[in-house]
């Protein structure tokens, strides 16, 4: 197991704050199409782009994310 | 008219496109009950199918989306689809609507929407949503958004093949999953209705291939043989299939005779859990099957395998044992709780001629029997055989493989009339075997008592018998003896019933069989049953199958003691899906069966048929036509986990009683077809526009990528040809379809965004661009895209063969001919009336006008012939989509006038119980994780996520289920809510888009805040689209609950605001609109305050005298006033001006300054109908010539008989005076029809003057095409100009002379003329930016009001509670402002009706303390909900405006606003916890 | 230089005799030699305090803001009826308006509270280059004539040409006149000569590496002390509660977390879109030295070069983040 | 304004030494599943190519 693990390429941890009614909904249109894309997002809804702080993108970087995707 | 209290509180809406829904939403929110009828499955119409919209290229599917998701989830809307009315009596206020419900096959409440069913549907068919470029399967959903988010099966009935076969198997459904490959299901599928598929796939009469439709195109399906082949393959598996045996019942069946009926019977039986035992009397198993089919057709191993598998489910069978004799049948009855006869017919019957006794002559049945139990039987050389069916056939194949050489069949009719299936005759023929036919043997010549001919006589055939073949007919003397060395008589059997005692009550009929009930196949004995050829005589196995297996279901019920008849009769010859034209169906030749050669076989017993390999037996089941479209595989039955399929589903009536109705069916594209010389169908890169919406879609066949239906490449050059089934009498389309030159616009400029190297060209005739900032769109394609516009019709179209490319053929306006190949050719097919619409008519009691529109009044265009019945939409006449949902809430507001009594009398408030105290608790979460069947349950490990769940902190509870959006389960929930004493529920599913509100009901219900919910998506967003990663999905899903769970913890208990409504509304502009809109209001019972800056009501209405369509204006504008004037809830303020508003919705107060002085009234919304004036111009000597006047002048000459007007020998109009051009680029709307009124009148008045008009495009949209055509009829002269090549006007004396150029004569023209009218555009009212800043609404780039949105808020502003209606919004007809102010009050209404305005609940707060009033939150926030209030010094929401944008709170630097429900605290947690 | 004393003395002499403002910001010379503090008059006798000079650093803005602020708050608890308008009057060079641009576009206190008396600025004197040119030795003496710094130090005299230690932020000052006033001292001043290259160090540092510019920025927000002195500065910090100090949510870690010093920083910087005016306050006023205004000038830049917007100067701008035009800058956007 | 502030964001966490892949800004309407698909792609590509962040984190 352990080995295995080493052996695994490093997967990036990225964090995507969307929009409910654009991207977020694509995302959900991305499921129910069954469009397969990498397993490393974690998606945080917020209820508009504008609802956005950059902080945000700023602590998001600072707790480890590797990456982050701002979708409206 | 009816009392208002026998008025029912409730509308029906029919059709449900944006029109349906905009109705709907309207008086579902104003307090009236709406049933929402569709015909399809879903709801959205065409707009739901449209990729952008015009002018904005807004996403259609993201503005749509919303709208069908509230009209869903609302209340008090009912959604009814798959319905047609039949039928509509009574009267406005009370009417009875019959309808007919179709079946949907898919239960809606248990559908969960997951998909399973079609995953695994093997039938594909063209997916009408998007227009035939690519497939869906029978089960299906609209669009991923389709409301009701529900699956559907489509069938067209029972499928021939299906019904034809006396066991009904699912043909076409094994057929279609023999043509995915799924062979295991294919057999499982065959083995529920017939457990013998190895011998039905070799020796069936297979009447499903004489009723396959493909046989009416080349041949019919080879069906048995594909049978064959499935039932082989598990032949040949290791381990045999065998059905899910139930339970034990406890219970014993004795089964008499083990041939097909018997066994099957067995068979079912034992499977249902009986204990069932077989008593054959022979030797081996199989009755029929082993004893009279030859090997060589079906093999003894094979059939023992068959055979061995129904041993394998528990079934005893007793060989060698005949009842009667080795066991008395009354020991069966005693010993046994029920018994089946299934004995067949054993004796054969005689010819009954002289002779017959002799050696050598030997029945059919007995030779192949004992041929078949290993006797060596040698007949001799010369082998007749007497008849013509398969065991004819049999004997004498059987008799050249036993040695004979020379063998016969003598038969009494012809051919055609043989019993025997083709195949075998075909067979036998190959083999050499002869046949005589038209010959009756007579008697049996011999010597010494043994055969040496047949004497025969020749027959002929005469009338018809009962079965329907035509009768042999001695032809007396035509005696002849057919030497032989053996004969075999094969004309048929009889059964041997003697083993049951004649005291056993069971009752035999006249031809020795048994007599049973059809349905049941019991005797007259309870408990006994019988089936097969003892019943029928000797029949097919099929026959013998099907008796077995009804008995079996019979028996069953009979020991369990129910109804053993209800609910079965089922007539197979109804609702077939044999109707289709089969016509255009391309040829596919049936795959050849593979056989042994005739040489190979003809001497022994080796199997005939090969068999097909899996290669063949897959292009033949692709034959199939899906005749059905559902195959009734019933694979969806098995995937579907919620048990949502019922396939049983059935047409029902239904009835209704509501107040009134609204037609809004919508439209029909034309059919493209039939303008043949524009190939469609035939070439294929020439589409049509809706085609190449769903080119365009992101969610359509290519996923958005432009290219040719041909070879998949990127089209460069690109045609949209106009008018294809629009204004073209050739076709019967006389009207303008209003919408294509915008839609055609918008998909050449999307086309280009899409392909950035696209080269669009659109012919037209006129850019009819006559909607809000329309021409402004037109003008950016020609400018920044680039777009090609050609002023001209292709002739024809033809394909070039190699490239597929198109050639067009066009003549250029100054006369050219021109060619030019294109890549592409859409067309841009017109809207037409919805079909169907002359029943919808006939049912709704409405009249249609000429073209077969909904035939509408001309005060109202959404008023029908019919009191209480109204229209909107394009069923009454073509128009684009902001339009169609103004006369949607116009329609609602007419509607709910008739019942403004009876609002809220037909919807129910639910109870929501009192929260529960959560103080001193903390967050106490409980999680619900969901398998949503095997949709996420089936990739992410949720047992391993609900124990992990289980060790974060505040978790006190954690769960999975099944299905969290069931029934059961939202009790369940409600429960643990209780017990737990949770103060925070997370559920992990799907998205909160679709279930969120579903869920917040059951805390709801369970006493815990609604907005105490929090959901992680772990369906759409995780298992869903990491199907083959189930390790990370599992991680990813507990990332996302953690998530959850950490904002949980932050979440607060919300109470909406909320906020009394003061019931009045304030109208500010007394023109046609605002007279409309407060009359509406008066009909809805709600006050209004109408005021007019001018001395009189009226506005531009005043100038008017008749309408085009001829409307006596003056005459409606006196009624209207007098209404108005009588009306004691219409208070009119005239040469009144507003010097302010305060407030907001519900709570408005205005100041008025009138001569009177000032007066301050309280109102609860404001509607804007500040109108628009006509444009001063000084262009083309107006002001200077007396001769020179404005249209709206000449209308008043034209009534009034002003001798200017009357004396004038030539009129001129010139169109577009001041109107697009750069510093007014919009289009009035209006002017060309007003030219055209008044060119018809002066023709009218001397059909001898001159009237030319000149103009820019002729935009004589819709219907009003007509009047144009009517114009050119009666011979008005039309002469083009460009913006660049304004005609040229002088006074010459007492005449004008003018001068043009002409592009047909490519020259200059000039002519005199004694009166010139100027169609002058419409400008904004100058106050309009005023009254904006004191309603905080904006106005546009022009001038006008701006709309919350363009398409589908057209009278809403962003603002709530402020409306607009008539010319404040845009230049319009006068019909048009009446629409529309019925629909600023339809809007107005969903707030009036209220007492209080329910607030958002995760709306933004301010801190105080941190806010230093800067009032960027002001600046930023999109509805005028956050103000800085100075004197408090600090900024504040007003929570009845506020949308929980956030925009305030992420603007702030000081965070001190913030966003209930997505607080910053909520939002880094879940940021910390990724 | 004199002259300009003499009418400011006279000019607010005047505001203060008619009453026109209740009290007013100047500066007056500092204790020690070539130097000015800030300093509040109420009465016209005071008006001789006044003086004007290229020792004046500090952007009085700030004490504008602190000062009408602490009125308003005073008159929250009386009726509305009963409150007082107090006009505070402020000596204001270019970037002093800018910054009264930017608090009356924000709302802070109206046009009328304000009344600026303007006056033109060739730049000040930047303390620490200064000490930096004296190698640190103190100064007993000094007087500025003309161009030149004449100074008596431990060491003996020292002339110091004034450009050698003017403050970064005036050498390429843009607007070194007000940009708004209600009286004017003296004629406006001329351009700085260094203002054409205002981005010219921004533009060097765009072109390092990726790394190289991380290890400056490290580099330099680990001579951070967290003293706030930057944000107690700076005009355009005037939130009520400093983010660094809210709860619920805690945005930025207290304790000595390198990165939480690097979130601070960059939070604050960050709260500078559009809103510095390139005073110079805070690079003033570091005791750590840190260089602040590498970064700040970027924002400023970015404003500029996105939006076509400078930070305070026009009332008519909306601020730049309250707005979006049809055409604004896309190319950041991803696509796939 | 949102999008304004995060051109401003993208620039200057760049200009201080953050790469620019690590924080991505984009559009995806709700019809665009398979755009939202490409993004994901794309964004971990990206990414991906520049391995674990390092700068800003807080060690724990």
């Amino acid at each position: 197991m352990a080995e295995n693990e080493a052996n695994k390429e490093w997967v990036p941890k990225i964090v995507a704050i969307v929009c409910n009614w654009c991207t977020y909904a694509g995302a959900d249109l991305a499921g129910i199409s069954r469009i397969q894309y990498p397993p490393n997002v974690r998606i945080v809804r917020v209820p508009c782009t504008g609802r956005i702080n950059p902080f945000y993108v700023v602590k998001a970087l600072q707790t480890g994310a590797d990456g982050v995707l701002v979708s409206g | 008219m009816i009392n208002d209290n026998e008025k029912i509180g409730s509308v029906m809406v029919v059709g449900s496109g944006i029109a349906g829904i905009q109705a709907s939403l309207d008086l579902a929110n104003s307090g009236l009950k709406v049933y929402l009828v569709e015909k399809d499955i879903s709801i959205g119409g065409v707009m739901a199918q449209l990729d952008k919209t015009f002018p904005t290229n807004d996403c259609s599917a993201c503005i749509l989306s919303p709208k069908l998701v509230e009209v869903g989830r609302h209340p008090n809307v009912e959604i009814l689809t798959r319905r047609t009315v039949n039928a509509v009596e009574g009267e406005a206020g009370r009417f009875t609507v019959r309808m007919t419900r179709a079946p949907r096959f898919i239960d809606l409440d248990k559908c969960t929407g997951c998909g399973d069913c079609a995953k695994v549907c093997p039938i594909n068919v063209p997916s009408d949503f998007n227009e035939g470029l690519s497939e869906r399967q029978a089960t299906y959903r609209k669009f991923p958004q389709a409301i009701p988010s529900g699956f559907a099966i489509d069938k067209l009935g029972t499928s021939p093949c299906k019904a034809a076969c006396p066991t009904h198997i699912s043909v076409q459904g094994y057929v279609a999953l023999i043509a995915a490959g799924k062979y295991k299901e294919a057999l499982a599928l065959v083995k529920r209705d017939n457990p013998f598929p190895i011998v039905c796939g070799r020796v069936c009469n297979h009447p499903c291939e004489t009723a396959c439709m493909r046989g009416k195109v080349e041949e019919p399906i080879d069906i048995m043989h594909l049978k064959r082949f499935v039932a082989d393959l598990d032949l040949k598996a290791e381990t045999r299939y065998l059905p899910e045996k139930k339970e034990s019942k406890g219970k014993k069946v004795a089964v008499v005779g083990a041939g097909p009926a018997g066994l099957t019977c067995a068979y079912y039986l034992a499977a249902e859990g009986y204990d069932v035992e077989v008593f054959e009397s022979l030797p081996v198993a199989g009755g029929w099957l082993a004893v009279g089919i030859p090997e060589y057709r079906l093999p003894k191993d094979v059939l023992r395998a068959e055979i061995g598998v129904i041993e394998e489910l528990g079934v005893k069978i007793h060989l060698n044992t005949a009842v009667g004799k080795d066991i008395p049948f009354g020991k069966l009855q005693s010993d046994y709780d029920a018994v089946f006869i299934g004995c067949g017919t054993v004796n054969s019957s005689k010819l009954n001629i002289p002779g017959e006794e002799m050696q050598g002559v030997i029945h059919g049945v007995d030779y192949l029997k004992r041929v078949n139990l290993g006797e060596k039987v040698f007949l001799g050389d010369k082998v007749a055989v007497v008849g013509g069916g398969n065991v004819a056939m049999d004997a004498v194949r059987t008799a050249l493989r036993t040695g004979s050489k020379d063998v016969f069949i003598l038969y009494r009719r012809s051919r055609a009339e043989m019993p025997a299936s083709p195949e075998e005759i075909e067979e036998a023929l190959e083999e050499g075997v002869k046949m005589e036919f038209l010959v009756a043997p007579k008697r049996v010549v011999g010597e010494n008592g043994k055969v040496t001919g047949v004497e025969c006589t020749r027959m002929e055939l005469g009338e018809p018998d009962a079965s329907g073949r035509r009768r042999p007919v001695e032809i007396k003397g035509s005696e002849f003896i057919v030497p032989c060395d053996a004969l075999i008589p094969a004309i048929g059997q009889e059964a041997d019933l003697d083993f049951v005692p004649p005291d056993s009550g069971i009752a035999i009929n006249k031809w020795k069989n048994f007599d049973v009930d059809p349905v049941t196949f019991a005797t007259t004995t309870p408990g006994v049953f019988a089936g097969g050829d003892v019943v029928t005589g000797p029949q097919t196995v099929v026959k013998a199958v099907y008796a077995g297996k009804e008995a079996a279901v019979s028996i069953d019920r009979y020991l369990r003691g129910e109804d053993m008849a209800a609910g079965r009769a089922k007539d197979w010859t109804k609702n077939l899906a044999d109707k289709a034209d089969v016509s255009q169906v391309a040829k596919v030749p049936r795959v050849k069966y593979p056989h042994l050669k005739p040489e190979e076989r003809r001497t022994n017993f080796r199997e005939v048929g090969v068999g097909f390999t899996e290669e063949e037996a897959v292009a033949e089941a692709r034959r199939c036509l899906a005749c059905g479209i559902c195959s009734e595989c019933y694979q969806c039955v098995d995937a579907c986990i919620a048990g949502a399929i019922n396939h049983d589903d059935d047409f029902a009536e239904e009835t209704i009683e509501v107040g009134a109705v609204i037609a809004a069916p919508g439209f029909e594209v034309f059919d493209a077809k039939l303008r043949g010389e524009y190939g469609y169908g035939i070439y294929q890169n020439v589409v049509t526009s809706i085609q190449f919406e769903r080119i365009l879609s992101a969610s359509g066949p290519y996923f958005g990528h432009v290219q040719r239906i041909s070879d998949g490449q990127e089209p460069r050059k690109i045609a949209f040809i106009q008018c294809v089934g629009s204004r073209d009498t050739s076709c019967g389309n006389s009207w303008c379809s209003s919408v294509c030159c915008m839609y055609a616009t918008k998909e050449a400029i999307i086309g280009k965004e899409h392909a950035k190297g696209l080269e669009p060209t659109i012919f037209f005739m006129d850019i009819r661009a006559h909607g809000k900032d329309f021409d402004r769109f037109v003008n950016r394609a020609k400018d920044e895209y680039g777009i090609r516009y050609i002023r001209s019709m292709p002739s024809t179209i033809k394909e070039l063969q190699q490239s597929k490319n198109l050639l067009l053929k066009y003549v250029q306006e100054d006369g050219s001919l021109v060619e030019e190949e294109f890549d592409m050719v859409v067309l841009s097919v017109g809207l037409c009336p919805p079909s169907g619409a002359a029943e919808l008519a006939k049912a709704l009691g409405i009249e249609l006008e000429e073209h077969g529109f909904c035939k509408t009044s001309l005060e109202n265009p959404v008023e029908t012939t019919r009191p209480g019945v109204f229209v909107c939409g394009a069923f009454g006449g073509p128009k684009d989509i902001p339009e169609t949902v103004m006369e949607a809430s116009g329609a609602a507001a007419r509607a709910s006038g008739i019942l403004a009594t009876r609002r809220g009398t037909m919807i129910a408030e639910e109870e929501i119980p009192l929260e529960s105290d959560l103080r001193g608790l903390g967050p106490r979460t409980g999680v619900f994780v969901c398998h949503c069947g095997i949709n996420i349950g089936g990739v992410v490990r949720v047992p391993e996520v609900v124990e992990y769940c289980k060790t974060l902190p505040n978790v006190v509870f954690a769960t999975d289920n099944l299905f969290t959006c069931s029934q059961d389960t939202a009790v369940k929930m409600g429960e643990v809510i209780k017990e737990q004493n949770l103060t925070r529920v997370v559920v992990a599913s799907c998205s909160p888009r679709t279930h969120e509100g579903l869920f917040q009901e059951n805390c709801e219900k369970a006493g815990l805040n609604r907005y105490l919910f929090e959901m992680a998506n772990i369906r759409d967003q995780d298992s869903w689209v990491h199907m083959h990663e189930p390790d990370a999905a599992t991680e990813k899903a507990k990332d996302l609950v953690r998530m959850a769970i950490a904002k949980a913890q932050f979440l607060k208990p919300l109470k909406p605001g909320q906020l009394t409504v003061n019931h009045a509304a304030l109208i500010i502009g007394g023109g046609l609109a605002g007279i409309t809109a407060a009359l509406s209001l008066a009909d809805q019972g709600f006050e209004s305050y109408l005021v007019e800056k001018a001395p009189v009501l009226g506005g531009n209405y005043r100038k008017l005298y008749y309408t085009l369509e001829g409307l006596d204006t003056r005459k409606h504008l006196k009624e209207l006033l007098e209404k108005v004037q009588a009306s004691k809830l219409i208070h009119a303020y005239t040469d009144a001006t507003i010097t302010k508003i305060d407030g907001f919705i519900g709570n408005y107060k205005t100041t008025v300054t009138t001569r009177d002085g000032e007066e301050q009234f309280e109102h609860g919304v404001v509607i804007v109908a500040t109108g628009g004036y006509e444009l001063e111009t000084t262009e083309y000597l107006h002001g200077q010539s007396s001769q020179v006047v404005t249209q709206r002048e000449l209308e008043r000459l034209i009534a009034e008989k002003d001798d200017k007007a009357t004396k004038a020998g030539s009129i001129t109009m010139i169109q577009c005076v001041g109107s697009r051009i750069p510093e007014r680029p919009y289009c009035s709307r209006y002017c060309c029809s007003e030219a055209m009124k008044n060119a018809l009148k002066l023709k009218e008045m001397d059909p001898d003057r001159e009237v030319t008009v000149i103009y820019r495009d002729i935009r004589t949209f819709g219907l009003k095409e007509d009047y144009y055509k009517k114009a050119r009829e009666l011979n008005v002269r039309f002469i083009r100009y460009d913006e660049d090549r304004k005609p040229e006007v002088v006074q010459r004396g007492d005449k004008l002379s003018i001068r043009v150029f002409d592009p047909i004569m490519n020259a200059p023209v000039e002519f005199e003329t004694d009166l010139l009218a100027l169609s002058v555009g419409t400008v904004p009212n100058p106050e309009n930016v005023a009254i904006g800043n004191m309603l905080k609404v904006p106005t546009n780039q022009d001038g006008f009001f701006l709309e919350a949105h363009v398409k589908l808020r057209p009278v809403d502003f962003a603002t709530d509670g402020v409306f607009m209606c008539g010319m404040a919004h845009a230049p319009k007809l006068s019909e048009d402002a009446v629409v529309q102010a019925n629909a600023a009050v339809s809007r107005a209404c969903t707030i009036l009706t209220k007492d209080y305005i329910e607030a958002e609940g995760r709306t933004a707060y301010v801190i105080k303390e941190r806010c230093s009033a800067c009032g960027l939150c002001e600046d930023n926030c999109p509805f005028g909900a956050i103000r800085v209030n100075v004197v408090e010094g600090c900024a504040e929401v007003n929570a009845i405006l506020c949308k929980g944008c956030g925009v305030c709170t992420a603007s702030c630097r000081m965070n001190a606003v913030d966003l209930n429900g997505f607080t910053n605290e909520e939002e880094l947690e879940q940021i910390y916890n990724i | 230089m004199e002259n300009i004393e003499k009418k400011l003395r006279e000019e607010a002499k005047r505001l203060l005799e008619e009453k026109r403002v209740d009290a007013l910001v100047g500066f007056e010379a500092g204790t020690l030699p070539l130097t000015a503090t800030p300093c509040f008059i109420t009465s016209p006798e005071e008006a001789d305090r006044l003086v004007w000079n290229a020792f004046c650093s500090q952007n009085l803005a700030k004490y504008v803001h602190d000062l009408i602020s602490q009125h308003h708050n005073s008159q929250k608890r009386v009726k509305p009826e009963d409150r007082k308008k107090k006009v505070v009057g402020v000596v204001a060079r270019g970037c002093t308006t800018r910054s009264i641009v930017l608090h009356l576009q924000e709302r802070q206190y109206g046009r009328d509270e304000v009344t600026i008396i303007g006056v033109p600025c060739e730049g000040y004197v930047d303390r620490k280059a200064l000490t930096a040119a004296l190698d640190g030795a103190d100064i007993r003496e000094g007087s500025l004539t003309g161009d030149r710094l004449d100074i008596l130090t431990a060491e003996g005299k020292k002339e110091i040409p004034l450009q050698d230690v003017l403050a970064d932020n005036c050498r390429t000052c843009r607007f070194n006149n007000p940009i708004i006033h209600d009286v004017m001292i003296g004629e406006p001043a001329p351009a700085m000569p260094g203002a054409v290259q205002e981005y010219a160090e921004v533009e060097e540092f765009e072109k390092l590496s990726t790394e190289e510019r991380w290890r400056y920025f490290t580099k330099e927000m680990s001579k951070c002390i967290r003293c706030y002195a930057c944000r107690q500065a700076c005009p355009s910090c005037y939130c009520p509660t400093c983010f660094v100090e809210q709860t619920q949510p805690q945005w930025v870690g207290l304790g000595e977390d390198a990165t939480d010093t690097q979130v601070f920083q960059l939070m604050r910087l960050f709260h500078m879109v559009g809103r510095c005016v390139d005073c110079g306050s805070c690079v003033s006023v570091c005791p750590m030295g840190v260089d602040l205004r590498k970064f700040l000038k970027k924002l400023d830049k970015d404003v500029f070069d996105f939006f076509g917007n400078r930070a305070g100067v026009s009332l008519d701008d909306p601020p730049p983040l309250s707005t979006f035009k049809e055409d604004d800058k896309e190319d950041f956007i991803y696509n796939p | 304004m949102a999008r304004r502030k995060f051109a401003t964001l993208k620039s200057f966490l760049d200009y201080i030494g953050i790469e620019g892949d690590r924080t991505i800004f984009t559009w995806v309407s709700a019809s665009e599943g398979e755009r939202f698909a490409n993004v994901i792609k794309g964004v971990t590509a990206k990414v991906q190519a520049l391995g674990p962040a390092t700068k800003l984190v807080k060690e724990l």
